[in-house]
C-alpha cells in the first residue's frame, strides 16, 4: 500500500475513533464508529483479506452497528456534557493512553516485523483457503462459536425480555419498593 | 557448659493398634453430646463425657506401663494410615509414646479426667451442659493428637485444635461481649505463634528435603538436625520458639493467657493451666535435637523463660482477682519451664511441667470451689475467713501453695529445685538469680492470696457469707486427689543428694538425654537451701504483712511507687500491643480499603484537592462504587506495566 | 512503502483511543463502543500479522473475533436495557449502589 | 480420526444437553423448574463421566483441544461446582424473583466454557470458551432483573469483562504477530527461539503482559480485582458461588497453562512479576476484608486473598506448585460453595442474609448450619486437618521448594490475618444472642449440599491422598520438556 493511501486512510480512521470518544451525542459517536470500520475495511482489502472485508462492512458496520443505534434510539438518549465534566479524570484517561500507545509503538518498531520477506501465494485470502481453514483446522473453533452465539442469543432474551408473561405484576410492583430501600 | 546430655538411646519400636483410640475415645464422645446432648440429659452427658477421658486414661495407662516394663528407649507406635504425600514429602498419621509422651499423655488424660468430674458439679446449672462437655472433650482428643503425634504436620492438627477449643471455651459464656473478645485475644495472639510454628516446619522441612530426607518424624529431625545447615537449624528453632511463646504464654505473646480467665473455672484448670500452655514445652523437649543444634536459639529460650518468670512474678503480686493471681503465676511457672529447657534440663522441664500439672490444676479447682461458694466473688479483697466455711478446699489449696511456693517435700520443691541447680550448674548465673528471685516472689504472692482469701475476717457482703458452702462431692474429690498428687508427685524425681534415685530423669532419659549436673554434693545442698530460704522469706514476709487484710498492699505501693501501679496494670503491655500492633493494622485495612479501593482512585479522578483533604468523611462522598473509576485502574495499570516494562527494556539496551 | 510495523502501529493508536474512551465516558453505549474499537485495533493486527506471516490463520482469528464481538453486542445491549428499565439511566458514575 | 471424535465426545454431549434443557425448560410447566435443575445436574454428572471415560484416548482434536488429565480434572472440578450451584439456586431462584428456566442451561454454558478453557490448546479457542463462561455469567449476574443490584453488578462485571477480554485479545493479536501462531505449544517454541531474543523481546513481554492481565481479571488479581465484591455482593448468591468457585477455577485453568505452558520461556522475566502479584493479592485482600459487614463481600475479598495463595502456586510454576494449585482450587471450591450454600440456604426475600450480623446467634437457632459455616471458615483460615490447610500446606512448601521463601513468609503472615475476620463470623454465630425474628429453616437441597461440601472439606483434610494423587497425575504432562 503505497503511504500516499495509507496516511490519509490512516488519518480518517483516528479522526473517527476519536469521533467515537469525543462526541457528546451518542448517535454521533456510533457513526463515528461505522466511519472508522469503513476505514478498516478498506485497510483488509490492501492486506489480501477480501472476505474478511466484506464480512467487517456486512456483519460489523452493518449489523452490530445497527444494533446500536437501534438501542441508542430506543432509550432516547440526550447528549451528555462529553469530557467536560470530570476533567481530571479525562486528563488521567488520556495520559494513560498516550503511554500506552507510546509504548506499543515504541516496541513494535523495534521489532524484526519490517525484515520480514514473504511472498504471499497467489491464493492467499481468497475465499476457498479461508473456508478450507474454518472447517478443517479450526473446525472445533468454529462450532464453539455457534455455541457462543447460542448463548449470547438465550441470554440476550432472558435479560432484554420482560418477565410479565411468567410472573405478572408482583414482579413489577417489587420494584419500586426495592429502588427505596436502595437509596437509604 | 559443665552439663552434658548423654546420647538418647536409638528407639525400639513396638507396633500396637490401640494408640488410635486415646484420642478416639474423646472424639466419640464429643459426637455423642452433639448428636444425642440435648436429648438424653444431663446425666448421660456427664457421665459420657468423664467415661470417654477414663477410657483413654485406661489405654494412656497401658502404654504408659508397656514403655515403662520394656528396654529402656522402648517406643510405642500406631501407624493409622498415610495422611500426607507428595513427590518428596509424607506425613502419616502414627501416634507414638516414648517416655516423654507417656508422661504427658498420663498427665492429661488422669488431670483432665478430674477436672471433667469436677466440672459435673461445677456446670450443673449451665444451660448448654452438653455444648461446654463437647467442647471439654474435643480439646482433650485434640490434645492427645498433639502429645501423640510423631511428626510435624500431625502435631500441627492437635496445636491448632487445642488453640480452637480454647477459644471456645474462653468465649463459653457468649453472653458476654468481653469474654468474647477475650477469646478472640486468645486465638488470635495463638495465630501469630502459630505462624511462627508453621514457617519454623516449613524451614526444617526444606532444610531436610536438601539433605534427601522426605520425612518429617520427630525421630528423623532429632537425628538429622546436627546435618542441617546452622541458618536452618537457628531460623527453624527460633520459629518454633515463636509458635511455643503463643501456646506457652512467654514473652512477647503471654498477654492472652490472663484473659483467657475469663472462661469457665474447669477449663482455667484444664486447659490454661495444666495441658495445653505445657504444649510449647513439650514441643521444644520433643525437637530438643534440634534445638541443641543450634545453641543460640536454646540460649534465646533460657533468656525468655527467665525473663517471663520474673516478669509475671512481679505482676502477680498486685492482683486482685484470685484468677488472675493464678494466671500469671501459671506464666511465671512456665517461665521455669523454658528456662530449664534452656539450659539442656528437659528432664527437669517435663518434671515441673508434671507437678506444675497437679498443683495448679488444684489451685484452680479450689479456687472455683471459692467462686463457687461464694456465688461468683472473685476479689480477694472481698474475701477473708473462707477457711471456715470450706475445710476441704481450705486445706487442699493450702497444700496447693506450698507446693508451689517450693516448700521442702512438696512437689514444687523438686521440679523447682532441680531446675534452678541446672541453671547454675550450667553457668548460667544470670537466669538462676532470676529463677531464685521468681521463686521468692512466687512464695510471697501465692501466700498473699492463701492469707487474703482464708484466713482472717470475712471482708464481703454478709449475704455471700451467709450463703457461703462447701462444694459437692464432685468438687472436693478432684481437690483431694490433686492434693494427694500435689504432695507426693515429686517423689518420682527425688535428686540423688537428697538420698534418692532421680527417677523421673532416668525413666526420660532415653528421649529427651540424661542431664547431669556435675556438681559437688555441698553446692547442691546449698542451692537447695538458697532457693528454700529464698521460699520461706517470701511466705512469712507475705504471712506478716497480709495478716492485717488487704491494706497491706499500700505499704507496697508506698514503697515501690509507680512501679506498683504498673504492676497492678500488668505494665500496661495490652496498650503498648494495641497502640503498636493493633491500631497500624486497623489502620492499614481502613486506609487500604479506602485508598486503593475507594480514595486513590477517587481522589485522583476527582481532583488533587481531594487527595490533600485526608478526613475520613470527606472521602465518603466521592467514594462511589463508580464503574468508571474500575476501569481507569486497569488502564493505568496497564499503562504502568507498559512505561515499566518499555523503560527497563529501554535502559537494557542503552546499559 | 508502508509495511506491518505501520499497520500494527495503526492499531495501536486504535486500541489505546478505544481504551481511553471507555475510561473518560460516562455514557455506558459509548464506552461499550469504546471497547469494541478496541476489539478492532486487534483484528487489524491480526490481519496484518497474517498478512507478513502469508499464513491464512489471522484471518480466520478475525472471523471468530468478530462473532464475538457481535455476541459481547448482543449481551451487552440487554445487559444495559435491563438496567435502563430500572434506572433511566445509562450514566455509569450514577450506578453505584454497590460499593465499598 | 474415531478416536478424535471420541475425545470429543463429551464437550459434544455436554453441548447437546445444554441445548435440551433449554427446550425442556420452554416446556416445563413446573415454575419451580426443579425437573430442569435436576435434568442439568444429571447433564453434567454424564459429561463428567465421560470425560473420564474417554481420558485415556490419547487423540487431540486438532491444536485446538487436549482430554488431557489436566483438562479431565478441571472437568471433574467444573461438574461438580456447577452441579452444586444448580442444586443450591433451587427454591432460592423463584423466591428471589428469578423466573427465568433458562438459568439452568447458562450456568451449564459456563461450566462448558470452563471446560473448554481447561482443555484449550490454542489461545483462541481458549478465548472462545472464556467469552462463553463470561457470557453466560454476565447474564447469570443480572438475571434478577427487578433487582438494581443485580443489574448494577451485570453491568459492571460485563463492561470490566469486555475491557479484559479487549486487553487479552490484543496480546495474542500481538503474541501471533511475532511468533507466528496462537497454538500453545508452538507459540513456546517460537519465544525459545533464539530469533526473538533481540529486536522482538519487547513486544513480546508487552504481549504477555497484556494476556496476564485479561486472565488477572478474571481471577480477580490486584488491581484488577476491583468488580470482584461489588459483582459478588450485587448478583444473586448461587451465582455469587458459582463465580467464586468455578469461574475462578477456569480462570486460573487458562492461566496456569497459558504462563507454564506457552510463556514457558519467559518464565524468567514473568516470575517477579508474577510473585508481586500474588504479594499484593493476598495482603490487599486480607487486609480489606477486616473491615468488611457485609458477608458476600467479606468473601469477596477473602476470594480476592486466595487467588493471592493460588498465584503463589503459579509463580513456582514447577509439577509440584502445579498439581498443589490444583488441589487447593478443588478445596477452595468445596469451602466456597459450601459457605455461600449457607447463605442461599437461609436467604428469603424480603429478609437479608448478606450481612455478618445477619447471622447473630445462628448456633442456637441453626446449629447444623452454624456448625457447618464455621467449619468452611475454619478451613478458609487454614486450620488443620481441614481441606484449606491441606491445600495451604501444599502450595506453600511448592513454593519454598522453588525458593519462594519470602512470598511464604508474606503468606503465613496474611494467614495470620485473616484468622480475624474469618473468626468474627464464627464469633458473631456462636457468641453472639439471635436475633428476634429468627432466619427460616434452611432450605432441603441446599441443605444437602451444604452438608456434602462439609463432608468434602473434612475428607480433603483428613485423607487428601486420592484427590492430591489425581491432581498430580492431572498436572504431570502439562509442563513441556
Amino acid at each position: 500500500m503505497s503511504p500516499l493511501a495509507f496516511y490519509p486512510l490512516a488519518f480518517v480512521c483516528i479522526a473517527s475513533a476519536m469521533g467515537v470518544v469525543l462526541s457528546r451525542n451518542p448517535v454521533r459517536s456510533a457513526l463515528s464508529l461505522v466511519a472508522s470500520l469503513f476505514c478498516l475495511a478498506v485497510f483488509y482489502v490492501f492486506l489480501q483479506a477480501h472476505l474478511v472485508a466484506a464480512l467487517q462492512i456486512i456483519v460489523y458496520a452493518g449489523a452490530v452497528m445497527v444494533l446500536f443505534l437501534f438501542v441508542i434510539t430506543l432509550l432516547n438518549l440526550e447528549s451528555d456534557r462529553g469530557l467536560g465534566e470530570k476533567p481530571v479524570l479525562s486528563a488521567i484517561g488520556f495520559g494513560a493512553g498516550a503511554i500506552v500507545a507510546g509504548g506499543l509503538i515504541a516496541a513494535l518498531s523495534r521489532t524484526s516485523l519490517g525484515a520480514r520477506a514473504v511472498t504471499l501465494v497467489p491464493t492467499f485470502g481468497t475465499t476457498k483457503v479461508l473456508a478450507r481453514q474454518l472447517f478443517g483446522d479450526y473446525l472445533v473453533a468454529f462450532e464453539l462459536t455457534s455455541m457462543l452465539l447460542l448463548v449470547a442469543v438465550v441470554g440476550a432474551v432472558v435479560l432484554a425480555k420482560r418477565d410479565g408473561s411468567y410472573e405478572g405484576d408482583e414482579q413489577e410492583a417489587a420494584v419500586p419498593a426495592r429502588s427505596e430501600e436502595a437509596s437509604h | 557448659m559443665h552439663a552434658a546430655a548423654t546420647e538418647v538411646t536409638a528407639s525400639l519400636p513396638i507396633a500396637v493398634s490401640y494408640l488410635r483410640y486415646i484420642p478416639l475415645a474423646p472424639l466419640v464422645g464429643v459426637l455423642f453430646h452433639v448428636a444425642l446432648g440435648y436429648r438424653l440429659g444431663r446425666r448421660a452427658v456427664g457421665l459420657v463425657a468423664c467415661a470417654a477421658v477414663a477410657v483413654s486414661f485406661a489405654l494412656a495407662a497401658k502404654a504408659f506401663l508397656t514403655v515403662l516394663g520394656s528396654a529402656a528407649g522402648t517406643v510405642v507406635t500406631d501407624n493409622v494410615y498415610q495422611w500426607l504425600s507428595s513427590g518428596e514429602f509424607t506425613a502419616n498419621v502414627t501416634f507414638s509414646v516414648d517416655a516423654l509422651s507417656s508422661v504427658m499423655i498420663m498427665v492429661v488424660t488422669g488431670v483432665g479426667f478430674l477436672i471433667h468430674l469436677y466440672s459435673i458439679g461445677y456446670m450443673a446449672h449451665e444451660e448448654d451442659y452438653a455444648r461446654f462437655f463437647a467442647y471439654l472433650n474435643l480439646f482433650t482428643a485434640a490434645m492427645l493428637v498433639l502429645v501423640l503425634a510423631d511428626n510435624l504436620p500431625l502435631m500441627f492438627v492437635g496445636w491448632e485444635g487445642v488453640g480452637l477449643c480454647s477459644y471456645l471455651l474462653i468465649g463459653f459464656w457468649y453472653t458476654d461481649p468481653e469474654k468474647a473478645s477475650a477469646g478472640k485475644k486468645a486465638f488470635l495472639v495463638n495465630r501469630i505463634g502459630d505462624a511462627g510454628f508453621v514457617l519454623g516446619a516449613f524451614t526444617i522441612f526444606w532444610a531436610l528435603v536438601d539433605l534427601g530426607q522426605g520425612s518429617l518424624t520427630f525421630a528423623t529431625i532429632n537425628a538429622r538436625a546436627a546435618e542441617l545447615p546452622a541458618w536452618a537449624s537457628l531460623a527453624g528453632a527460633l520459629l518454633l520458639f515463636v509458635g511455643a511463646t503463643g501456646k506457652s504464654a512467654q514473652i512477647p505473646l503471654y498477654v492472652w493467657l490472663p484473659d483467657a480467665m475469663a472462661g469457665p473455672t474447669p477449663v482455667s484448670a484444664l486447659i490454661h493451666a495444666a495441658t495445653m500452655v505445657t504444649a510449647g514445652v513439650y514441643m521444644v523437649a520433643r525437637l530438643h535435637g534440634l534445638f541443641e543444634a543450634a545453641p543460640a536459639a536454646l540460649q534465646v529460650v533460657g533468656i525468655v523463660g527467665a525473663a517471663t518468670a520474673l516478669l509475671a512474678a512481679t505482676i502477680g503480686i498486685a492482683q486482685t482477682d484470685i484468677k488472675k493471681v493464678l494466671a500469671y503465676s501459671t506464666v511465671s511457672q512456665l517461665g521455669y519451664m523454658f528456662l530449664a529447657l534452656g539450659v539442656g534440663a528437659y528432664g527437669a522441664g517435663i518434671f515441673h511441667v508434671m507437678t506444675h500439672a497437679f498443683f495448679k490444676a488444684l489451685l484452680f479447682l479450689g479456687a472455683g470451689s471459692v467462686i463457687h461458694g461464694l456465688h461468683d466473688e472473685q476479689d480477694i479483697r472481698r474475701m477473708g475467713g473462707v477457711a471456715q466455711k470450706m475445710p476441704i478446699t481450705h486445706a487442699t489449696f493450702a497444700l496447693g501453695v506450698l507446693a508451689i511456693a517450693g516448700v521442702p517435700g512438696l512437689s514444687g520443691f523438686f521440679s523447682k529445685d532441680e531446675i534452678l541447680a541446672s541453671a547454675y550448674a550450667g553457668g548460667h548465673f544470670g537466669l538462676w538469680i532470676c529463677g531464685v528471685l521468681g521463686a521468692s516472689i512466687t512464695a510471697f504472692y501465692m501466700t498473699r492470696l492463701y492469707v487474703l482469701t482464708f484466713r482472717g475476717k470475712f471482708r464481703g457482703d454478709h449475704h455471700k457469707w451467709d450463703h457461703a458452702h462447701e462444694s459437692p462431692i464432685q468438687m472436693t474429690l478432684p481437690l483431694m486427689v490433686l492434693a494427694a498428687l500435689a504432695v507426693v508427685g515429686g517423689y518420682v524425681g527425688v535428686p540423688e543428694v537428697l538420698g534418692g534415685n532421680n527417677a523421673f530423669a532416668e525413666y526420660l532419659a532415653p528421649s529427651v538425654g540424661h542431664h547431669q549436673l556435675g556438681l559437688a554434693a555441698g553446692t547442691e545442698l546449698m542451692l537447695m537451701g538458697i532457693s528454700v530460704a529464698a521460699a520461706l522469706t517470701g511466705i512469712g514476709l507475705a504471712w506478716v504483712m497480709y495478716s492485717k487484710g488487704p491494706d497491706a498492699d499500700l505499704i507496697l505501693k508506698n514503697k515501690l511507687g509507680g512501679l506498683y501501679q504498673q504492676m497492678r496494670e500488668a505494665y500496661n503491655i495490652d496498650a503498648v500491643y494495641d497502640a503498636l500492633v493493633v491500631q497500624p493494622l486497623m489502620r492499614a485495612s481502613d486506609a487500604l480499603w479506602h485508598s486503593v479501593d475507594v480514595r486513590v482512585i477517587d481522589g485522583v479522578a476527582n481532583g488533587t484537592a481531594a487527595a490533600v483533604n485526608s478526613a475520613g468523611e470527606g472521602w465518603r462522598r466521592w467514594s462511589t462504587g463508580n464503574v468508571q473509576h474500575y476501569m481507569l485502574t486497569v488502564l493505568v495499570g496497564v499503562a504502568a506495566l507498559i512505561l515499566a516494562l518499555t523503560l527497563s527494556s529501554l535502559i537494557g539496551v542503552a546499559g | 512503502m508502508i509495511g506491518t510495523v505501520h499497520y500494527l502501529a495503526l492499531s495501536a493508536v486504535l486500541f489505546s483511543i478505544g481504551a481511553v474512551g471507555a475510561v473518560v465516558r460516562r455514557n455506558v453505549i459509548i464506552i461499550f463502543m469504546s471497547i469494541e474499537l478496541m476489539l478492532n485495533a486487534a483484528n487489524l493486527a491480526f490481519v496484518a500479522g497474517s498478512n507478513s506471516l502469508g499464513s491464512m490463520n489471522g484471518q480466520s482469528i478475525v472471523f471468530f473475533v468478530m462473532t464475538v464481538a457481535a455476541a459481547e453486542a448482543a449481551v451487552g445491549l440487554a445487559v444495559i436495557l435491563a438496567l435502563f428499565r430500572n434506572r433511566q439511566t445509562v450514566a455509569a458514575d450514577e450506578i453505584a449502589l454497590l460499593k465499598w | 480420526m474415531t478416536q478424535a471424535i471420541n475425545s470429543g465426545l463429551p464437550l459434544i454431549v455436554a453441548c447437546s444437553w445444554a441445548l435440551l434443557l433449554i427446550v425442556v425448560e420452554m416446556f416445563s410447566g413446573d415454575r419451580r423448574f426443579v425437573g430442569v435443575a435436576w435434568m442439568g445436574v444429571i447433564g453434567l454428572a454424564v459429561t463428567a463421566a465421560m470425560s473420564v471415560h474417554y481420558a485415556s484416548v490419547p487423540a487431540v482434536y486438532g491444536n485446538a483441544l487436549a482430554l488431557d488429565g489436566y483438562a479431565v480434572y478441571f472437568n471433574l472440578l467444573a461438574c461438580t461446582l456447577g452441579a452444586a450451584a444448580m442444586l443450591l439456586s433451587i427454591d432460592y431462584l423463584g423466591d428471589a424473583g428469578i423466573v427465568r428456566g433458562e438459568y439452568y442451561s447458562l450456568m451449564f454454558f459456563a461450566v462448558i466454557g470452563v471446560v473448554i478453557m481447561a482443555a484449550a490448546t490454542d489461545l483462541i479457542v481458549m478465548f472462545i470458551g472464556l467469552e462463553t463462561m463470561s457470557m453466560a455469567v454476565y447474564v447469570l449476574a443480572g438475571i434478577r432483573k427487578s433487582d438494581l443490584r443485580s443489574n448494577e453488578a451485570a453491568l459492571k462485571y460485563f463492561l470490566l469483562g469486555a475491557l479484559a477480554s479487549a486487553l487479552l485479545l490484543y496480546g495474542v493479536a500481538l503474541l501471533y504477530t511475532i511468533t507466528g501462531s496462537t497454538v500453545l505449544a508452538d507459540v513456546s517454541k517460537a519465544l525459545s527461539d533464539t530469533q526473538h531474543a533481540g529486536a522482538d523481546h519487547l513486544v513480546l513481554l508487552l504481549a504477555t503482559g497484556l494476556v496476564l492481565i485479561g486472565f488477572g481479571f478474571k481471577i480477580a488479581a490486584v488491581p484488577f480485582h476491583l468488580w470482584a465484591p461489588d459483582v459478588y455482593e450485587g448478583a444473586p448468591t448461587t451465582v455469587t458461588a458459582f463465580m467464586a468457585t468455578a469461574v475462578k477455577a477456569g480462570g486460573f485453568a487458562a492461566l496456569m497453562r497459558t504462563v507454564l505452558v506457552a510463556l514457558a520461556p519467559m518464565r524468567a522475566e514473568l516470575a517477579p512479576v508474577l510473585w508481586g502479584a500474588a504479594a499484593v493479592t493476598m495482603t490487599l485482600g486480607n487486609v480489606v476484608a477486616l473491615r468488611q459487614t457485609s458477608l458476600k463481600r467479606m468473601l469477596a475479598y477473602s476470594s480476592i486473598a486466595h487467588t493471592g495463595y493460588l498465584l503463589v502456586g503459579v509463580t513456582a510454576g514447577t509439577n509440584e506448585a502445579g498439581s498443589s494449585v490444583l488441589f487447593y482450587l478443588a478445596a477452595y471450591g468445596a469451602m466456597n460453595i459450601g459457605a455461600f450454600g449457607v447463605m442461599a440456604a437461609l436467604a428469603r426475600r424480603g429478609r437479608g442474609c448478606e450481612k455478618i450480623s445477619d447471622f447473630s446467634g445462628l448456633a442456637q437457632t441453626h446449629p447444623a448450619m452454624a456448625c457447618a459455616m464455621a467449619l468452611f471458615m475454619l478451613s478458609l483460615t487454614g486450620i488443620p486437618p481441614l481441606g484449606g490447610f491441606v491445600g495451604k500446606l501444599y502450595v506453600f512448601t511448592a513454593a519454598m521448594h522453588a525458593g519462594l521463601v519470602w512470598l511464604v513468609v508474606i503468606a503465613a503472615l496474611n494467614s495470620v490475618v485473616s484468622a480475624a475476620y474469618y473468626l468474627g463470623v464464627v464469633r458473631t454465630m456462636y457468641f453472639d444472642n439471635a436475633p428476634a425474628d429468627v432466619l427460616p429453616p434452611a432450605r432441603p437441597y441446599a441443605a444437602v449440599v451444604v452438608a456434602v461440601a462439609a463432608v468434602v472439606t473434612i475428607l480433603l483434610g483428613v485423607a487428601p491422598s486420592p484427590v492430591l494423587g489425581s491432581a498430580a497425575r492431572a498436572f504431570s504432562k502439562v509442563l513441556l520438556g
